[in-house]
């Protein structure tokens, strides 16, 4: 029991140590600066993504173009876990030992429910993708949408799979968008994931010239991404090929 | 009615310690479960909920007070001064996605290690050692 | 191209080819080394002159190779002997197996031995120190192909403390020097004691355990008696004198700077040669085997060599010098001579075989020629080292009580001696070697050469003192007298040693002749197993040869300092270690979750300690 | 299109995202389409180390926004030179591994092909990023693609292993961003230049605290002590082309972070000293470990933590010559390691048995391995005249310059327990009887040029070090020099 006290003092130990650094960190002060003269990045940001982008929304400006080489690592981190998770559970085809997905089988309610909500939710997921230089969410808020949309069948019917084939062509070819468009601005303007110089109004659907195609091929990706580590997690069966 | 920013001002100190302190104990609580669960599952979820207190901390450290979204909505384009630092925001984005990712590998390594050691305590499974 | 890089390349190149030609042809193997050997050594002794230089740079470093008088005397020691022992192993190795391996591994340690009496600088001393010592290694283990975790892990691991005690010295004379050239090192002072005393002495561990001076002796014996005796000869002649090399090079220099500090090392060294020296002979009482035995009395050898370079003097070095000549003569002559008795009688158990002088007269006068030698007996050239070594202590550094050890463990010196002439080569004949046949001639010549060496420099010491002055100039000792064949002390008198040898030599034939002719008819051959047993019975099997319990007696009178087992020490230390080691191993629990709690201790720690860590 | 150094990470991912669908195409497209990209990545070092030879450093910003603002890639000397050498040594583990998985089903080539390809990519993103976060990024692609190989085998022990590498490695990046997240509320920057221009403003108790988490998290990476313990674990388990990128790409990419971090971003007092214990305490640990191993990918990997800590050692010691002899023994350690991991796959792959045993005489049957091995193992213990003798040697003089006489002791202590093993494996290799009939498995021919490749460069740079140490001066001369990195960057 020595032992589960010593735990206890370490975590306080680290509790009092990032309590006492966050005190001197003032909750909501601005640390912005000068917006105009901006010292910042999201200063920066903030100054450059309606004037040079016209990306409404500044979150995704960043993770698009400011700072849009993070987030085509992170689609990787995600392309690679799913990867990662297929080969961690894949199983050869001869040990089945196979048992069924769900023991209770979900009520009529449920299975229609679901059938009505699915293509609301894949609408709902695509219309926060679409949008997401001008409102809230884009393309990991759309991506999860959609992921939970499949999950809802998933969980609902025993019999629901998702086409791996469409899955992995959905997943190639978003991830390739998102890598070509970088390339597109590398050889067109010499800088990687560079944006158009036509970039339209801000606040309208077609603003901020490639983001929110970029954020499309995002969507794309994540929602594909998230379904299939839902379904390779409620499946752990052989992967047809 | 106190506007936002009055009771902010009000209860600045009460509010910091409030929105901290739950990040920071978030933090705790996970490496509570980290630390002293023995089941696999446990440690996975003490390592989310890590995660989830970090990811707080990040946004709560971007606030700024009485801000907005930032969001250039029509007719308010010159309310950059008023917006709270969307960096850290973005940053979250990604470290949750890449949070999700290692959980979704811990839990396959978890399904894998049940089904060869028949069981999910982690002081049993140290075959590997010394 | 360069004199002695071109030999370097020849031996390497020559190591690599006889390599791979063994896969070819197992009978070219040997050919092929002698070939380079050959080649070498001649190039070496037609071509090189003093003061052939070679400058290169290597990284950051600047390099030199160059001959001096000092290394040429060394090369004496490692070509001729190495030339000699591979025109033995020709036939002394013939039908083994691994024949590449062996010869390549011996053409590398050669070309070891010959860049590290050539460096100039220490980085090149260094890697040509590890090229000798992973390639003898080679050697060392080949005989006991399956079983290296003995004598071999000893061996390397005394090996690589005395390389990265030496290395440690290096990277300490750049600092304080800021120079890897020996030379400018020496200018500088840096091996006196008085400055930083820890690099003389880091120096000395490295070339001592090479030596195999007392403690760290313990290597050496195994190493020398497992070697195929064609190496060991080489290994006990040759090698281990680049230990005496070193530690020439940095006690003689430091001598010539002169200061108080110093006497202690010295007497440290002194007493550290001496004990070698008695030690050494005291284990080679109690062997049995001949190979151990000389191996043995090759460390205690070395003691005395370490004697004489410990006193400092002219007359001290010279004597340390000359020695390290002859010893390479008469102790590479008797490894052959035990490698031939093996080789023809399959053991050399001096339990097991006697009376071999009937069956191998020639390698029997080897012997006695090596041994009188090796126990210092006028008129041969032991003789002259011993002489020269009591004159050094007692005139000049006065250590009479060092002189007597020194004098004490000479004398033992002739009971194994005696043992190892007689074990082998005297007394009855035993049943099993009846068919013995005398060694082939490309064996004997080698040991033959040998023994003309041990004679001649009895006559006439002149021929070895005359290149070892030329070393000692080299080392800063001008002026060193000497004679062609006689010595003198400094009390005048001069001894002139041909017309001693000439005497004696007479004396001895005539009274051989005389025992000879009068003894001729009475002696009456029996077998060693044909011999009174007091009333005992003598039951089938058991040994009692007169080989059996030889210096029973003086083993009990010596019974104390047997117990005293420096070999044991080393391995409970060995075996502490290990211990150790596999307690402390046990961090690494196995348990992700502790590991995850030494993460977090530790954040733990530095944060608290995060004033003082990181101030 | 010019080619600049975006292209490492850039040519990576697309053939990752177009493998899957390739493969549809082409059976075999998994295969070496990750050849060719690595392929690829060693023209772009050959086409980029002249230009930062030359300019000193290049600096590319990615979308178009200048330093600061952006996130940007530097090809500093040091990291230029690591990039290379990991991308040679890349290529050379693809292509020993080329019909390494042959014997697997189809399906699960393409998953090793991207995750090997992408560890590598990743590895090389950690080291020419210029961002903090970014960092993290690529440290997470590293960590998952790890993780995930470490589980590739099916047997019992791969998940246990990977799951403690993931536990430790999610503590890491957890402590990674906390550290981000301080950096940035005090500077309001995540770009490693600028922070480093706005570290002196920066109070203490912060920037110490932030250094903290830095060094635990990256720690982690760069396998030191209180936080190594994944790394045996995963080095033997995984599949042996992957364990030599473990110790070949992933611990460089671990050790230039944190040093990228300590030396470049941070300008606390005592990290120096810090990194000396830490580092020594590293290697006496691991080394003392590794004695009594009897898995040889395990002793291996003992043997690994234990360079990594000479060369956190060396890199403490701070001077121009020690960092010279870190990058030095990094290198040695990445191409020798690799070469320990791919020529002992070979004998495990011929006796049926992870353990030690399994190797005796094994010589007989696999000769070139075996003297691969051998010389790979001379030369890591630092017996001249291979490369590894070099590094040490430059360390050895460079702790000599500072003075520090038990270090260098302890140094050398350590090396003789280290020579113990690796003669005893040896020796069991050499002169050991083997007792039982094996099958035979040759290697393949690819896999022969892939280590002869290698051999090559130890025993050339062995005898001739001179071919190198100008980029080494450069490059230990780049880190040290914080002022024009922050200048350069910044403009």
């Amino acid at each position: 029991m020595l032992k589960k006290y010593i735990i206890f003092a370490l975590i306080a130990i680290l509790g009092f140590y990032l309590a006492s650094t966050f005190k001197e960190i003032p909750f909501g002060a601005n640390r912005l600066g000068d917006l105009n003269d901006p010292e910042t990045v999201s200063a920066f940001y903030l100054q450059k993504s309606p004037e040079d982008l016209h990306v409404a929304n500044a979150i995704t400006a960043i993770v698009v173009n400011f700072r849009g080489f993070d987030t085509l690592g992170e689609v990787t981190v995600l392309f690679l876990a799913v990867t990662g998770l297929t080969s961690i559970l894949y199983r050869k085809e001869e040990e089945e030992d196979e048992e069924e997905r769900l023991s209770i089988p979900s009520s009529s309610l449920v299975r229609t429910g679901a059938k009505i909500l699915f293509p609301l939710i894949l609408v709902l997921g695509m219309y926060v993708f679409i949008h997401g230089h001008l409102t809230p969410g884009g393309g990991f808020q759309g991506g999860a949408i959609i992921a939970t949309g499949f999950l809802l069948m998933l969980i609902t019917y025993k019999t629901f799979f998702t086409n791996h084939n469409v899955m992995t062509w959905l997943e190639s070819i978003a991830g390739l968008g998102f890598v070509i468009a970088g390339l597109y601005g590398l050889i067109v303007y010499g800088s990687f994931l560079q944006n158009t110089a036509w970039t339209g109004n801000l606040n309208d659907l077609l603003s901020g010239g490639l983001i929110p195609l970029i954020y499309i091929f995002i969507g794309l990706k994540v929602g594909t991404e998230l379904t299939s580590v839902l379904d390779i997690l409620l499946n752990i069966k052989p992967r047809k090929k | 009615m106190m506007e936002f920013s009055e009771i902010f001002f009000k209860y600045k100190d009460l509010i910091t310690v409030a929105v901290y302190g739950t990040a920071i104990m978030l933090i705790i609580i996970g490496l509570y479960g980290v630390l002293l669960k023995k089941h696999l599952v446990k440690i996975a979820i003490g390592l989310t909920i890590m995660d989830s207190g970090i990811n707080l901390l990040f946004v709560a450290v971007g606030y700024i007070q009485n801000g907005t979204a930032p969001i250039f909505s029509p007719g308010h384009e010159g309310d950059a001064i008023r917006m709270v630092d969307p960096v850290p925001q973005a940053l979250v984005l990604t470290a949750i996605v890449i949070g999700f990712a290692v959980t979704a590998l811990a839990l396959s390594l978890i399904i894998r290690l049940y089904k060869h050691h028949h069981t999910a305590n982690i002081d049993q499974i140290n075959s590997l050692k010394w | 191209m360069n004199t002695l890089t071109i030999i370097l390349l020849i031996l390497t190149i020559g190591a690599a080819f006889t390599y791979f030609i063994n896969a070819v042809n197992h009978k070219l193997t040997a050919i092929s080394a002698f070939v380079t050997i050959t080649i070498a050594t001649g190039y070496f002794f037609g071509l090189a002159e003093l003061g052939d230089q070679f400058k290169f740079a290597l990284g950051d470093f600047s390099m030199q190779w160059g001959l001096n008088a000092f290394s040429y005397y060394f090369i004496y020691i490692v070509l001729g002997l190495s030339w000699l022992a591979l025109l033995y192993s020709i036939a002394y190795m013939e039908g083994k197996a691994r024949l590449g391996y062996y010869y390549g591994a011996f053409l590398l340690t050669i070309a070891g031995m010959f860049g590290v009496v050539i460096s100039q600088d220490f980085i090149s001393l260094f890697i040509f120190w590890e090229i000798m010592t992973w390639a003898s290694f080679l050697l060392v283990i080949y005989n006991y192909y399956y079983n290296i975790k003995t004598e071999g892990m000893k061996y390397m691991i005394f090996s690589a403390i005395g390389a990265y005690a030496m290395l440690t010295a290096i990277v300490f004379i750049h600092h304080y020097y800021g120079t890897f050239l020996i030379g400018e090192a020496l200018s500088k002072g840096a091996f006196s004691f008085n400055q930083h005393i820890f690099i003389p002495i880091f120096l000395l561990l490295g070339f001592g355990i090479k030596a195999a001076v007392m403690p760290f002796h313990v290597w050496a014996p195994g190493a020398y008696a497992k070697t195929p005796m064609s190496f060991t000869a080489v290994f006990s002649g040759a090698l281990s004198k680049m230990g005496i090399f070193g530690i020439a090079l940095v006690f003689s220099t430091y001598y010539i700077t002169h200061n108080a500090g110093g006497f202690i090392a010295s007497q440290i060294l002194a007493w550290m040669g001496g004990i070698t020296a008695v030690m050494g002979t005291i284990y080679a009482l109690i062997q049995t085997d001949a190979k151990r035995l000389l191996a043995y009395s090759s460390v205690a050898q070395l003691g005395y060599i370490v004697v004489g370079l410990s006193t400092g003097t002219k007359l001290g070095i010279m004597a340390a010098l000359y020695l390290a000549v002859l010893h390479a003569a008469f102790k590479g002559a008797l490894f052959m001579v035990a490698g031939a008795v093996e080789k023809q009688a399959g053991t050399t158990d001096m339990t097991k075989i006697s009376g071999l002088i009937k069956r191998m007269p020639w390698t029997f006068l080897v012997a006695l020629i090596s041994i009188i030698t090796l126990a210092g007996v006028p008129p041969l050239g032991g003789f002259v080292g011993k002489w020269l070594i009591y004159e050094a202590l007692i005139t000049e550094s006065n250590n009479y009580f060092l002189a007597i050890v020194i004098f004490f463990s000479s004398t033992a010196a002739f009971l194994y001696s005696y043992r190892f002439l007689f074990g082998l080569f005297l007394g009855q004949e035993e049943e099993e070697t009846k068919d013995v046949k005398e060694a082939p001639v490309t064996m004997l010549i080698p040991m033959l050469m040998l023994s003309f060496v041990s004679i001649i420099t009895g006559v006439m010491p002149g021929l070895v003192f005359n290149p070892a002055a030329k070393a000692m100039n080299a080392l800063g000792f001008a002026d060193t007298n000497w004679d062609m064949t006689s010595l003198s002390n400094i009390w005048g008198n001069t001894t002139d040693l041909s017309l001693i040898g000439i005497f004696i030599i007479i004396v001895f034939i005539l009274g051989f002749a005389v025992l000879t002719l009068k003894g001729r008819k009475k002696t009456k051959s029996v077998g060693t197993k044909d011999i009174s047993s007091s009333g005992e019975l003598w039951k089938e099997g058991e040994n009692w040869t007169f080989q059996q319990d030889f210096f029973k007696p003086f083993q009990r009178a010596a019974a104390p300092l047997y117990k005293f087992d420096m070999d044991k020490i080393w391995s409970d230390m060995g075996n502490a270690l290990e211990a150790f080691f596999g307690f402390f191993r046990k961090v690494y629990t196995g348990n992700g979750q502790t590991y995850a709690i030494y993460v977090i201790a530790f954040l733990a720690i530095l944060l608290i300690f995060k004033d003082y860590i990181f101030n | 299109m010019v080619i600049s150094p975006v292209h490492y990470i850039v040519a990576p991912l697309l053939a990752a995202f177009a493998i899957a669908l390739l493969s549809k195409i082409y059976k075999n497209a998994a295969r070496i389409v990750p050849g060719i990209v690595l392929f690829y990545n060693i023209v772009i070092s050959l086409v980029l180390m002249p230009q930062v030879l030359e300019k000193g450093m290049i600096s590319e910003v990615i979308a178009g926004w200048e330093a600061p603002w952006g996130i940007n890639l530097v090809l500093t000397p040091f990291s230029g030179f690591l990039t290379t050498a990991v991308s040679v040594i890349g290529f050379a583990i693809w292509l020993y591994g080329y019909k390494f998985k042959v014997r697997l089903q189809g399906g699960e080539v393409k998953y090793y092909e991207i995750l090997q390809m992408m560890m590598i990519a990743g590895s090389l993103g950690v080291i020419i990023t210029g961002d903090l976060f970014n960092m993290f990024v690529f440290i997470e692609i590293v960590g998952i693609t790890a993780y995930s190989l470490t589980a590739f085998y099916r047997g019992r022990d791969g998940a246990e292993a990977s799951f403690k590498y993931l536990l430790i490695g999610s503590l890491a990046s957890i402590f990674l961003l906390m550290g981000i997240l301080i950096i940035y509320t005090q500077t309001g920057s995540l770009n490693m230049a600028q922070i480093a221009e706005r570290m002196p403003m920066v109070p203490q108790t912060m920037k110490v605290t932030a250094l903290i988490f830095f060094l635990i998290a990256l720690g982690i990476e760069a396998e030191m002590f209180p936080m190594n313990g994944w790394a045996p674990d995963a080095y033997s388990q995984a599949p042996s082309p992957t364990s030599a990128v473990f110790a070949a790409v992933v611990s460089v990419a671990g050790v230039y972070a944190l040093i990228r971090v300590t030396f470049t971003v941070f300008d606390v007092e005592g990290v120096h000293q810090y990194l000396i214990v830490m580092g020594f305490v590293t290697m006496l640990v691991a080394e003392i470990s590794a004695v009594a191993q009897v898995n040889l990918k395990r002793m291996l990997a003992y043997s690994s933590l234990g360079q990594m800590g000479l060369v956190l050692i060396a890199f403490g010691i701070g001077s121009h010559l020690a960092v010279f002899g870190a990058i030095f023994l990094m290198l040695n350690h990445a191409v020798i390691k690799a070469l320990l991991f791919m020529s002992g796959s070979y004998f495990i792959y011929n006796s049926d048995d992870k353990r030690l045993i399994g190797l005796n005489g094994i010589h007989k049957r696999l000769p070139f391995v075996s003297a691969i091995f051998s010389i790979a193992a001379f030369a890591i213990i630092g017996f001249p005249p291979f490369s590894g003798f070099w590094s040490k040697f430059y360390i050895l003089i460079a702790a000599g310059d500072e003075n520090m006489i038990f270090l260098i002791i302890g140094i050398l202590m350590v090396t003789i327990i280290e020579l113990v093993y690796y003669l005893r494996t040896v020796a069991r290799i050499y002169f050991y009887k083997d007792e039982v009939e094996h099958t035979e498995h040759k290697p393949s021919i690819n896999a022969i040029v892939a280590m002869s490749f290698l051999t090559l460069f130890i025993i050339v740079i062995g005898i001739y070090p001179n071919l190198i140490t100008g980029y080494l001066h450069q490059a230990a001369d780049s880190l040290l020099d914080k002022a024009s990195y922050i200048q350069h960057i910044l403009k």
